[in-house]
C-alpha cells in the first residue's frame, strides 16, 4: 500500500522556512498569502498483509518519521 | 565511404562536425553504431578533448624539481617534505551552476574532490572562485545565494574545510555565472596511486553510488554549447550531489589505497563511464572489456545511458583478481556499492557489452588521442572591451576622496565577504590557522596522522576578469602575482600552480585571442616566478546573448611555510601598553594606475589597457616581504589589490580594529602619479606591512631595489590618509560598517 | 576506582563515528590534548570496549537525512551508549552528537533549523551557567569560553513546562552571552544536561578550541572536566 | 482558502534522503518498506476572489515553492 506521511512544524513552534516564503511572495506579486508552514512529506510503499497498516505508519512516525515534541503528522493511504 | 547525410546530422546534433564525424567513420573503419556516436560525441566535446585549448596549454611551463604529477594526471602533486605530497587542482562548474546553482554548486565541490582523492590524496581544503553579475539583478542574487548554499551544503557535509576563495560581480556574469572550486589533499609521497590501467586480466570495479539518468546529455554538452533561451531542453539532465555517499567514498578509496590494493584510481567525471574508462586505457596503452549488464543501477537505462551518465560519487579502480575479494570488504565497510563490470585486455580497444551482446567497439587511441585538434585564430580588436556588457557607474562624478573610499569599501566586490564564508566550515580538520579575512592566504598546518610538522600550507586563488578584459596579457600575469603576494604576506613560498581558464567561444577572433594572450602571460609570470603549472582545466563556450564574459584565467596556488605558529596576517595591531605605534610601508614597486580599477568601473570610466611592469622587481619585492614575515619582522602584511592603497589600508585598518595616520606624498612623487591615482589606482607589486620602527628600517635597507617607502603609522581610531591636496579621515567603526554591510545588505 | 589525592584519573573516551561524521578526528585529539585516551567506536559495534565516557562528535551523520541526528540515534552502538549513559557514564554530544542525543531522548528538548535558515560558522562566547557537571567541572562558574559554532540545525527549542524545568533544575549549562546568539535558541541555550548531568549536549565545539594556532584553548576544559569527573563515574 | 503543496523529488532524479530512509527501516524491524520517497510540505492561506487560486498557486510553485527543474509539484485544495 503506499502511504503519504505529512509533517508539519507544531503549533506555536517558530517557522522561519514558512515566514521566509511569506516574506518572498508579495515581491513575485503574491498580496496576501498568509499562515505559510513548511513541512516534510514522506511516501511510501508499506506491505500489506500483516495487519493494520495505518497503525504501523503511525509507530514509524513516532519512533523515525517524524520527532513528535516539534512535529505533528498525518497518515494518508493513496491508492496510485 | 559514403556517410549519409541523416547520420551527420545525428553526430552534428550531438555537437560533432561533419568532418569530425568522417574522421570518426575512418578511425572506426565504418559507421558508429548509436552508443559508439554518443560516446564519441562525449570523448570528442571540447570538454574532454581540449580541441581548442591542447596546443596552447602545452606552452605552459610543467616543470620544477619538486613537481610528482603535472598535468595529464586527476590532479597535480608537489613535494613537500617529510614524505608528503600535497595534490591540488582546480575545476569549473560553470553550465551546471548557471542551470541549477545549487546542485552545480554542490556537484562542482564534489568533483574536484574526487579529482584529489583519485590519486590517494586525503582532500583537506577547498577554495572557490565566483562570478556573478551586479547584484541589482534578482538573477544574480539568487545565483549568488543558491551557489553559496550548493558549496557549503556538500563541502560541509563531507566534512573538508572551505579556507578560501573569492567573489566577483560584474555585468559580463549576467547570463554566466562561473563557479571555479579548488581541492587541496594531503598523501604521503609513496600512497599516490596512478590512473593508468594495466595488466591484462585484472578487474575493472566501479565503486560508489548507483548509476541513474543524471547528465545524461549533460555537463559535456553543455560546456561546449553556448547557452541561450533553449536553457529549458537542457534541464532535465540535472545532476544531483550526495555528500553522504561522497564521505563514505573518500573514506573507502583511502582505504583501498593505503592497503595497497588497487592498481589504479580514476573519478568519473565528465561523460562518466565512457571517459574514465577510456582514459585509463589510453595512459596504461591497454584495453577495457566492459559489461554495462553488471553496473547497479538506480532505474532502467539504456547500454549507451550507461556508458554517458554522470551520476555523481563514482570511480572506477583496476584491481588484480586476487586481491578482489578484500576490496569488496572494504566497500562493504563504507556501505558503499562495489561491481565487477569488466576486465583488463591487451587489446587497445574499449568493448561494451550488455551481458553477451557486442554492443560498442572503439579503438582506444581513437576516443582519446585521436580527437582532431584545432588551432586558434585569434585576432586582436580595436577596442578590447567592446564586446562586454557594461554596469551602470555607480559612483557621481564629483565624488570626494573620502565618499570614493567608502564607495569602494562597500562595493559587492570588495566589501566583506563573511555572509558567504560563515556559511562554510573553515574549521572541520583542526588545521586552520589563518581562517578567512585573518590574512591573503589560507594557512593550514601540516600535519598528518596526527603528527603536526610544525610547518604550514598557504593556499589562495585569484583572478580579476575585468583587468583581464583590459590587458589579458598583463591581467593574466597579475592574477599569479596576486596570488603569489597573497602567499608572500603569510610568509609561504609557492610550491605550484593549478588554474582554469574562463573563457567565451574560442571559435571567434577575438576570444581566442584573449585566450592566447592570457595564458601566454600566465606562462610568463610563472616562469617568472619560478612556479611549475601542475594541473588545471578550461571552460570554454561562456557566452549569452549579451555578449561573452571577461576573460577569466583563475589561479590557484599552494604554498609552504617554515612555520605554521609564524604566518601572517593583514590586520594592523595598537601598541601595547603605550608602546611605541608600529610604523607603515609600502613595500614593492607599486605602480598605482585607475586603468582597470575597480573605481575606474564604479566611476564608469573602464577603458581599455594596463600599464606594463616588471615580473623580476615584483618577484624581487615578494620574495622580500615573505622573509620579512618569517622572521617576524613585521607585525603585519597585506597586497594592494582591488580598490587600491586606500582600500587596503583600510582592510588592515578594520581588521585590526585601530586606525593609522598616512600620507601618500612618497607614493605620489615616485611614481608621478595624482593624488586619486595614489589613492585608488591599482597594480601588482605592492604590499602594505606594519611593525616596530626598527625592524621596518632594517627592511627598507634590504630593499634597495624593490621599493620601499615610509607612509605613517599605526594607532587611534580613526584611518587618516593625506595625498597631496585630498584628504580622508574616517572612523574606523565608520569604514567597517561600510565594509561589512556592502555585501550582506544586499541579498535576502 | 579512587582518584587519589590531588591525583588525575585518566579514562579512555570512545568517539563514535557514524557514516558522515566529520569532527571525529578533531574530538579524538582534542581528548588526546586533554590528558586522555581516545578511542574510536564505530557505529555498528554493540559494546563500548570499557570507555569510560563517550564524545558524539559532530557532523552530518548519515547525511542528516530526514532530520539531523534521526537516523544516527538508531544504530547499534547508540544501544550501548543509551545503556551507558543511563548507568550515569558521561555522555557529551557535540553539534550533530547533540542532536543524535536529543533525538535518542537522552537530553531534553529538539535542535530546530537556524532562524537564519543558513548554516553558520563563527567564533562566539559562551558563559559557563554550571559546573557541576560531568563536562564542566574545570570550569569556574560564569567563565566565558571562546569556541566556534558551526552548523545550520542548532536552535535550541523546548516547550515551555519542559523549558522552565529545564532552568529551576539548572540543566542549562551553557549559554550564548547577550548579543551572540548565531541561531535563535530559546533563552540563548548553547548547552543543557540531563538531570543526572552525566549526559551533556552543545552546539559549539570545544574540540576546536583546543590549540591557540587554531583559534582558542577554551574548549579543552570540557575534556579536562572528565578527567576530575573521572573519579565519580559509576563503576 | 487554505491551500496544500506537495514537493517530490521528480521521478528519476536522485532522492538521497528518501535512500537514506528506506534503508534504515529494517533495521527499525519494518522490513518491506520500499519506494521511499523525501519532498517537502507547503500548506498556505491563499486570498481567494480574483480568479482561479489553484492555477495561482502552481504559478508560485514554478516561481518560487518548487524547484521544477528536480521536482514535481501537487496543489491540493484543502477545506479546514
Ligand atoms: N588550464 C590548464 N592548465 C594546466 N593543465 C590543465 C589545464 N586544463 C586542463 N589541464 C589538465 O588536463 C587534464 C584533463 O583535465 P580535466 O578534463 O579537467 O580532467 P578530469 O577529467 O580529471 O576532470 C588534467 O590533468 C588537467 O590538470
Ligand atoms: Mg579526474
Amino acid at each position: 500500500m503506499r502511504v503519504r506521511v505529512l509533517i508539519r512544524p507544531k503549533e506555536g513552534i517558530l517557522d522561519p522556512q514558512g515566514q521566509a516564503v511569506e516574506r518572498a511572495l508579495p515581491a513575485l506579486g503574491y498580496e496576501g498569502v498568509s499562515n505559510v508552514h513548511v513541512g516534510r512529506l514522506v511516501e511510501l510503499d508499506v506491505p500489506d498483509g500483516d495487519g493494520d497498516v495505518e497503525a504501523r505508519v503511525e509507530e514509524m512516525c513516532e519512533r523515525l518519521l517524524a520527532n513528535p515534541l516539534i512535529e505533528s503528522y498525518e497518515v494518508q493511504s493513496i491508492d496510485d | 565511404m559514403s556517410v549519409q547525410q541523416a547520420d551527420v546530422a545525428r553526430a552534428e546534433a550531438l555537437g560533432l562536425t561533419a568532418s569530425e564525424y568522417e574522421r570518426i567513420c575512418e578511425l572506426l573503419g565504418r559507421e558508429p553504431n548509436a552508443l559508439e556516436l554518443a560516446v564519441f560525441s562525449l570523448l570528442w566535446s571540447e570538454h574532454c578533448a581540449y580541441k581548442h585549448s591542447r596546443k596552447l596549454l602545452s606552452t605552459l611551463p610543467t616543470e620544477g624539481e619538486r613537481v610528482l604529477m603535472g598535468p595529464g594526471e586527476n590532479a597535480g602533486a608537489v613535494d613537500v617534505g617529510d614524505g608528503l605530497a600535497v595534490a591540488f587542482k582546480v575545476e569549473s562548474h560553470n553550465h551546471p551552476s548557471a542551470v541549477e546553482p545549487f546542485q552545480g554548486a554542490a556537484t562542482g565541490v564534489g568533483g574536484i574532490l574526487r579529482d584529489v582523492f583519485a590519486l590517494g590524496a586525503r582532500p583537506i581544503a577547498v577554495l572557490d572562485s565566483l562570478r556573478f553579475g551586479n547584484l541589482d539583478s534578482a538573477r544574480s542574487r539568487y545565483l549568488l545565494e543558491r551557489v553559496v548554499a550548493g558549496i557549503a551544503s556538500y563541502g560541509n557535509s563531507v566534512g573538508v574545510a572551505t579556507v578560501g576563495g573569492e567573489i566577483y560581480f560584474e555585468a559580463p556574469y549576467e547570463q554566466n555565472c562561473l563557479v571555479n572550486a579548488m581541492c587541496v589533499g594531503l598523501v604521503p609521497v609513496g600512497g599516490m596511486v596512478r590512473s593508468a590501467a594495466s595488466g591484462p586480466g585484472n578487474v575493472v570495479v566501479l565503486i560508489g553510488a548507483r548509476t541513474g539518468r543524471d547528465g545524461i546529455g549533460g555537463a559535456s554538452v553543455l560546456a561546449s554549447a553556448e547557452l541561450d533561451e533553449s536553457d529549458e531542453d537542457k534541464r532535465p539532465s540535472v545532476q544531483i550531489g550526495d555528500p553522504l555517499e561522497e564521505s563514505k567514498l573518500i573514506e573507502c578509496c583511502l582505504e583501498l589505497i593505503g592497503a595497497d590494493l588497487l592498481v589504479a584510481l580514476q573519478d568519473l567525471g565528465a561523460a562518466g563511464l565512457s571517459s574514465s574508462s577510456s582514459e585509463m586505457a589510453s595512459k596504461g596503452g591497454v584495453g577495457l572489456d566492459l559489461d554495462v549488464s553488471k553496473v547497479p543501477l538506480r532505474e532502467r537505462l539504456e547500454p549507451f545511458e550507461i556508458m554517458i551518465s554522470e551520476s555523481q560519487e563514482r570511480m572506477l579502480a583496476v584491481v588484480e583478481p586476487a586481491r578482489l575479494d578484500e576490496v569488496v570488504a572494504v566497500c562493504r565497510k563504507w556501505e558503499t556499492n562495489a561491481a565487477s563490470i569488466g576486465t583488463v585486455t591487451d587489446t587497445m580497444r574499449l568493448r561494451v557489452f550488455n551481458g553477451d551482446t557486442l554492443e560498442g567497439d572503439m579503438p582506444v587511441t581513437a576516443l582519446v588521442d585521436e580527437c582532431p585538434l584545432y588551432d586558434l585564430e585569434p585576432v586582436e580588436p580595436a577596442d578590447p572591451l567592446a564586446a562586454f556588457a557594461t554596469s551602470r557607474p555607480a559612483l557621481p562624478a564629483g565624488a570626494d576622496p573620502e565618499q570614493t573610499l567608502l564607495a569602494l569599501l562597500g562595493s559587492p566586490s570588495i566589501a566583506s565577504k563573511r555572509w558567504a564564508f560563515e556559511q562554510y566550515d573553515f574549521l572541520v580538520g583542526s588545521r586552520t590557522v589563518r581562517r578567512p579575512e585573518h590574512a591573503d592566504a589560507a594557512v593550514l598546518k601540516l600535519a598528518w596522522d596526527g603528527n603536526d610538522t610544525g610547518r604550514g600550507l598557504a593556499m589562495s586563488i585569484d583572478g580579476n576578469g575585468r583587468r583581464v578584459a583590459c590587458d589579458p596579457y598583463i591581467g593574466a600575469a597579475e592574477a599569479v602575482c596576486e596570488c603569489a603576494a597573497n602567499l608572500a604576506c603569510v610568509g609561504a613560498e609557492p610550491l605550484g600552480l593549478t588554474n582554469c581558464l574562463n573563457f567565451g567561444n574560442p571559435e571567434k577572433p577575438h576570444i581566442a585571442w584573449q585566450l592566447t594572450r592570457a595564458v601566454h602571460g600566465m606562462s610568463a609570470a610563472c616562469r617568472a616566478f619560478g612556479v611549475p603549472v601542475v594541473g588545471g582545466n578550461v571552460s570554454l563556450y561562456n557566452e549569452g546573448p549579451e555578449g561573452p564574459i571577461y576573460p577569466t584565467p583563475v589561479v590557484g596556488m599552494v604554498g609552504e611555510l617554515p612555520e605554521s605558529a609564524a604566518a601572517g596576517s593583514s590586520a594592523f595591531q595598537a601598541s601595547v601598553d603605550g608602546g611605541d605605534a608600529d610604523m607603515v610601508a609600502l613595500v614593492g614597486p607599486f605602480a598605482p594606475s585607475l586603468m582597470g580599477s575597480e573605481l575606474a568601473k564604479l566611476g564608469g570610466t573602464l577603458a581599455g589597457g594596463l600599464p606594463p611592469f616588471d615580473l623580476a622587481v615584483v618577484r624581487q619585492a615578494l620574495e622580500l616581504v615573505r622573509e620579512a614575515v618569517r622572521a617576524g619582522a613585521v607585525r603585519s602584511a597585506h597586497d594592494v589589490s582591488d580598490g587600491g592603497l586606500a582600500v587596503t589600508v583600510a582592510e588592515c585598518v578594520i581588521q585590526g580594529g585601530v586606525g593609522a595616520t598616512l600620507d601618500l606624498e612618497p607614493l605620489i612623487h615616485r611614481a608621478e602619479v595624482d593624488p586619486r591615482a595614489a589613492l585608488f589606482g591599482e597594480g601588482p607589486g605592492g604590499v602594505v606591512v606594519s611593525g616596530p620602527r626598527e625592524s621596518l628600517m632594517e627592511l627598507s635597507k634590504k630593499a634597495a631595489g624593490s621599493g620601499f617607502l615610509a607612509l605613517g603609522t599605526v594607532g587611534g581610531e580613526r584611518l587618516r590618509l593625506t595625498a597631496g591636496a585630498a584628504t580622508i579621515d574616517v572612523s574606523v567603526q565608520d569604514a567597517r560598517s561600510v565594509f561589512s554591510s556592502g555585501l550582506s545588505g544586499l541579498v535576502p | 576506582m579512587s582518584a587519589g589525592g590531588g591525583s588525575i584519573f585518566v579514562v579512555r573516551v570512545g568517539v563514535v563515528v557514524f557514516p558522515g561524521s566529520c569532527d571525529e578526528a578533531d574530538a579524538y585529539q582534542a581528548i588526546e590534548r586533554a590528558g586522555l585516551e581516545a578511542e574510536y567506536l564505530w557505529h555498528g559495534e554493540r559494546n563500548l570496549r570499557g570507555c569510560d565516557a563517550v564524545v558524539i562528535p559532530g557532523g552530518f551523520s548519515y547525511g542528516d537525512y530526514l532530520r539531523a541526528g534521526a537516523l544516527a540515534r538508531f544504530s547499534p552502538v547508540m544501544e550501548a551508549v543509551s545503556g551507558f549513559a543511563l548507568e550515569g557514564g558521561p555522555v557529551l554530544g557535540i553539534c550533530n552528537g547533540f542532536q543524535v542525543l536529543c533525538e535518542a531522548g537522552l537530553l531534553p528538548g529538539a535542535l530546530l533549523l537556524n532562524e537564519s535558515l543558513r548554516f553558520v560558522c563563527r567564533q562566539l562566547h559562551v558563559q559557563v551557567e554550571r559546573t557541576d557537571s560531568a563536562f564542566t567541572g574545570a570550569c569556574e562558574q560564569g567563565e566565558v569560553l571562546s569556541v566556534p559554532v558551526k552548523h545550520t540545525t542548532g536552535r535550541y527549542f523546548a516547550p515551555d513546562d519542559l523549558l522552565q524545568r529545564l532552568e529551576h533544575e539548572a540543566q542549562v549549562v551553557l549559554r550564548y552571552v547577550p548579543g551572540e546568539n548565531p541561531n535563535g535558541s530559546l533563552h540563548d541555550i548553547a548547552g543543557v544536561v540531563n538531570e543526572q548531568r552525566n549526559v551533556m549536549g552543545l552546539m559549539p565545539h570545544p574540540e576546536h578550541a583546543t590549540d591557540p594556532l587554531t583559534g582558542s584553548t577554551d574548549g579543552l576544559k570540557l575534556f579536562s572536566s572528565l578527567a576530575v569527573r573521572g573519579a565519580t563515574v559509576p563503576a
